[in-house]
């Protein structure tokens, strides 16, 4: 079985520090939600999941490897959704998808499985709309819609709720069961209220230095 | 070993203590090397009293090429190791390295004039290090121009170490091409070529450039991890 | 190996939809090209001369222009994020990006250039030459380019400065470039610098990869 | 008294209808909210009493005066959010907002407006701080102390809730009170549910065309 | 008036806070001029003879590659709308962005310039009639530039486009500006060149101003 695990990270960003002494297990089914005021470091501790950013100090874990030793197989198992849409405005929607599902797979992008993404967060009938043509919500589903057509057993959403209507934001939720169900896990920080069954809870205002001035950050 | 100097408390201490002598070897042996090659060696027979101009021209093109190698090594450790300490070193050697290499094309121009009837030509050697000063000002540009000094810092130094391939150039391109610029020698595989009454004061010069360099590098190293400093307290301050 | 020809597949079909890019490149070095007349005077000795010169510059300069955008429109939207976290390694994905570059820009320029040789009243041994040396030589640009391209993302200035980074470092290709045209007009071999240029390209291909897949990693922190 | 009104507004984006026959009449003091599911032209909306956008067909009015006849009297009377946050990485946070301040005021950014702003937003502390090293709740912040910096009569906030904890929210809710008790009007489209007294509502929704294929779209 | 001097301030201010920027137009410049020389050969006679052409070349692709961003971070981050947005007509505030932009990069221009025409073995006259046609002449290319990089707004390929569009409308002061010091330099006056010059100048003060506000209008649509 799975387990996502970090002990002791200290998050340092243009020479302050965020937060230290982090540290949390993750099971695979399990979820994990990221809470704290503006700032406190929720977009950046996701970065540090996804191995985006690296931390000052600390280990992330995956079973017992850690994942600083395989970046590339680390990206491989996990979903990021961050602030930018990544939707290239001269391809249609389901261009949009598919390239990252074939990239993915390893070049065998799935029709169907595309058009059933996009058919369950909503938009099944955009299909063929070219990204420019898309408003500020329906790119965001147009990225969720990524993640849901390919498996990865860690999903690290970074307030995946911009922007979404009540009805996306409850497809969404829908999605994060079948996904938790299926075995896997994931990362959320939000301000929004959603509906998640017994999950974790990470205050990052608890992990904030008093005294952000380090030696070696020079 | 490196580690022990890393640390920046320690750092400031040795170099507080080592500067001041660093700045008397480099007044002393600039002052008996001008000294010697001014008023105690003959003119060339060939090229009269402009030779003189060689105990300038010769050691900072010389640095000019040895500072860039240090900031390629110095970038090199930063990226792979994250020294903080070796980052802020390549950093604060790019002006002094790309003032050395401005005064060996000043100082090559001013004796070309004499020697070949112009100031500049477009050959190999001059073009090189020509494009060595574009290499140091490009990253003087780069590592400014970013938000964020901590990419600046990482950015600059690949470029660096891409840019180490013209060094070698500068090095051989009298050899490798023919040039109106004469070929190495003192810095040849056979030993030096040059007569010991010119050797002498321009090994000093070269010694002389070379405590400058070191000597500037600890100053600007230092004022960079003030500014730091500053940088994070305010940082504090206004984060509260 | 299947990473590289999705992410060059789905670059060319971008070029391809975007349609007018790689005319838009073509145009700009015919338009240099066209200029430099006006600047130097339109005796065609004179032009001869300096043709090979200007066309070279030229390609250098289009080359410059273009890769501006190479990584920073992917950097912008997001996508070069999730490409990094994507389990195809990211010197696979800088070279197919490179390569969908080259094909979209470098080759348009091949096909252009030996119109404009003659328009600059270039002779028929040069103008082969001409040819050869650009094949040999443009992927080097795209290679070079690429590393400064990744260099500046997220710079303030990224057009000057990405020209100031590179131009130096296009200087060897120019140079060669430039002499295996003038040593065949003047009647010797050009063998040697077409091997040089060959040469650069062989080292230029992992240094620069490499170095533009690292720039990327840390571009995205 | 003000009256902003619009009737039988018209907005057609990328060949394709939007809304029709949408009009509305906003009074000062009035608020107004506007809903609807992704893609259902709020933000298009906003942009069309904005002035950015042309209206396809139909007339927006301040007064008796038609806004489209003097599109800089309107622009000087309104103040708009929408997506980007129009924030300088190298300008201090007060420098940011005063230069808003003071291109509204006709060159007299005042130290102490601004302060004032930045500490209803609770973001005081940050006065000094370079824009780059904001977080995405931490810029909204700053766009809305902008619009806290000068008075205008008119308010239009597009998703202005986007990234904001729970705290701000409360904060900007409370700034709206205000503006509307000293008669100003405000206008915001937002999927979550902010607290807002006495406001008139648009569903978006209402106003699709049933027919999207238009034949002046051609 | 006020809301001129605020803008201009502003982008003086984030010209300097960015320190390094005009700096880098400059380096350009001289990196252009210099390049020159490896593709046309280094002989002196050739080179003075091109000088003024390759100096004023080198100044038209200097101006182009800053001008890409002169609306395009404004426009990227939201600022060209709220700006837009005020009470300020938007042609004050065009005017007042083209005026920094010259303060920060055509003047530097001037001032490298002559140190760039000794280099290229220029003579005494020569060069002061090309700081004269420089000081006239730039202020058009920074107009005619905002034009194009207004009309670039959103699109895909901004550099080599905004060269694209506004190279053709830079070639009357190239041309003029080349002739006016081959003039000198031939013994003839160059006083008819520099009037024309001036005569463009003030032709596109308004024009330009109108046509950029008016793209930027139609941009933030
Ligand atoms: C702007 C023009 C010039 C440039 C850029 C230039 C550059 C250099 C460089 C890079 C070196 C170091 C070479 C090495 O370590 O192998 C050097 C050495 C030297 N240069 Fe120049 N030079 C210029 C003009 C001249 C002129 C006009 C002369 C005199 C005729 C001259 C005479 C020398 C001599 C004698 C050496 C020492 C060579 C040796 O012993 O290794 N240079 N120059
Ligand atoms: N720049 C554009 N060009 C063409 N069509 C567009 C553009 N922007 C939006 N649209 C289309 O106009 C319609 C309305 O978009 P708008 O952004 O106003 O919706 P919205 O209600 O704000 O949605 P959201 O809740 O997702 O922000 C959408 O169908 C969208 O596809
Ligand atoms: N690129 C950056 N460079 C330097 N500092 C940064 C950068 N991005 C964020 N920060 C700082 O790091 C801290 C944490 O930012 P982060 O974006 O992780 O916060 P967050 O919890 O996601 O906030 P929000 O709710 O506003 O999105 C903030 O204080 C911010 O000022
Ligand atoms: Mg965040
Ligand atoms: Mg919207």
């Amino acid at each position: 079985m799975n387990i996502f695990s970090a002990e002791n990270l200290f998050c340092v960003r243009g020479g302050r520090t965020v937060f230290t002494g982090l540290g949390f297990t993750l099971k695979a089914g399990e979820a994990l939600v990221l809470v704290g005021p503006n700032g406190s470091g929720k977009s950046s501790l996701l970065r540090l999941m996804a191995g985006l950013l690296k931390p000052a100090s600390g280990i992330l874990r995956w079973g017992a490897e850690e994942i600083s030793e395989d970046p590339e197989g680390h990206g491989g198992r996990l979903h990021y959704v961050g602030h930018h849409d990544a939707i290239k405005p001269v391809l249609s929607v389901s261009e949009n998808v598919s390239f990252w599902a074939s990239l993915m797979n390893g070049g065998s992008g799935n029709g169907e499985t595309t058009l059933g993404a996009l058919n369950t967060l909503g938009i099944g009938h955009l299909e063929k709309v070219p990204g420019r043509f898309l408003s500020a919500g329906q790119k965001r589903r147009v990225n969720l819609a990524r993640i849901l057509s390919t498996p990865a057993p860690l999903w690290l959403l970074d307030e995946p709720t911009t922007a979404l209507d009540r009805e996306s934001i409850t497809s969404l939720e829908t999605a994060i069961i079948h996904h938790r169900a299926g075995g896997g896990m994931v990362v959320i920080s939000t301000h929004s209220d959603m509906q998640l069954a017994n999950h974790q809870v990470i205050d990052l205002a608890g992990f904030a230095e008093t005294c952000p001035m380090l030696e070696h950050s020079l | 070993m490196l580690h022990r100097f890393a640390n920046p408390t320690r750092f400031l201490r040795i170099a507080s203590i080592a500067q001041p002598w660093i700045a008397w070897a480099t007044i002393l042996l600039a002052g008996t090397g001008l000294y010697l090659g001014l008023f105690n060696s003959p003119a060339d027979y060939q090229q009269g009293e402009s030779v003189r101009i060689m105990y300038v021209h010769v050691p900072a093109a010389w640095m000019a090429m040895f500072c860039y190698t240090s900031m390629a090594i110095a970038a090199g450790i930063g990226l792979i190791w994250k020294h903080p300490l070796a980052d802020i070193a390549a950093k604060a050697t790019a002006p002094v390295g790309a003032c050395f290499t401005f005064l060996a094309l000043f100082t090559g121009s001013l004796w070309g004039k004499p020697m070949w009837g112009t100031w500049w030509v477009w050959d190999a050697r001059l073009t090189s290090m020509l494009v060595l000063l574009f290499l140091y000002l490009g990253y003087i540009a780069l590592i400014n121009a970013f938000d964020d000094p901590a990419r600046g810092t990482k950015s600059s130094s690949i470029l660096v170490l891409v840019g180490l391939i013209n060094v070698p150039i500068i090095k051989f391109s009298v050899d490798w091409w023919n040039t109106l610029h004469q070929p190495a020698s003192v810095l040849r595989m056979d030993g030096p070529s040059i007569d010991e009454s010119m050797l002498w004061p321009l090994l000093l010069m070269a010694l002389a450039f070379k405590t400058y360099y070191i000597w500037v590098l600890l100053v600007r190293i230092r004022a960079e991890i003030i500014s730091n400093k500053i940088r994070i307290l305010r940082l504090r301050q206004v984060h509260g | 190996m299947n990473g590289f020809m999705t992410v060059l597949k789905r670059d060319l079909h971008l070029a391809i939809r975007q349609g007018i890019d790689s005319m838009t490149v073509v145009m700009f070095f015919v338009l240099i090209v066209i200029i430099f007349p006006f600047g130097v005077g339109p005796e065609p000795n004179i032009l001869a001369r300096v043709a090979s010169g200007v066309i070279w510059v030229a390609a250098l300069l289009a080359s410059t222009l273009s890769l501006e955008r190479l990584f920073q429109i992917d950097y912008e939207d997001g996508s070069l994020e999730l490409l990094s976290l994507s389990s195809v390694a990211l010197e696979v994905i800088v070279l197919a990006k490179v390569t969908a570059h080259w094909l979209t820009t470098g080759l348009p320029l091949i096909i252009t250039a030996p119109l404009l040789a003659v328009l600059l009243n270039m002779n028929k041994e040069g103008l082969l030459v001409l040819i050869l040396a650009l094949v040999v030589g443009t992927p080097s640009l795209s290679l070079v380019g690429a590393v400064g391209a990744a260099l500046i993302l997220g710079a303030r200035r990224g057009g000057v400065l990405l020209a100031l980074i590179i131009l130096p470092l296009y200087l060897p290709v120019l140079i060669f470039g430039v002499s295996a045209v003038d040593a065949i007009i003047n009647g010797f071999e050009a063998k040697a610098q077409l091997l040089i240029l060959g040469a650069f390209f062989l080292a230029a291909l992992p240094l620069c990869t490499w170095a533009a897949a690292t720039s990327i990693k840390q571009a995205i922190e």
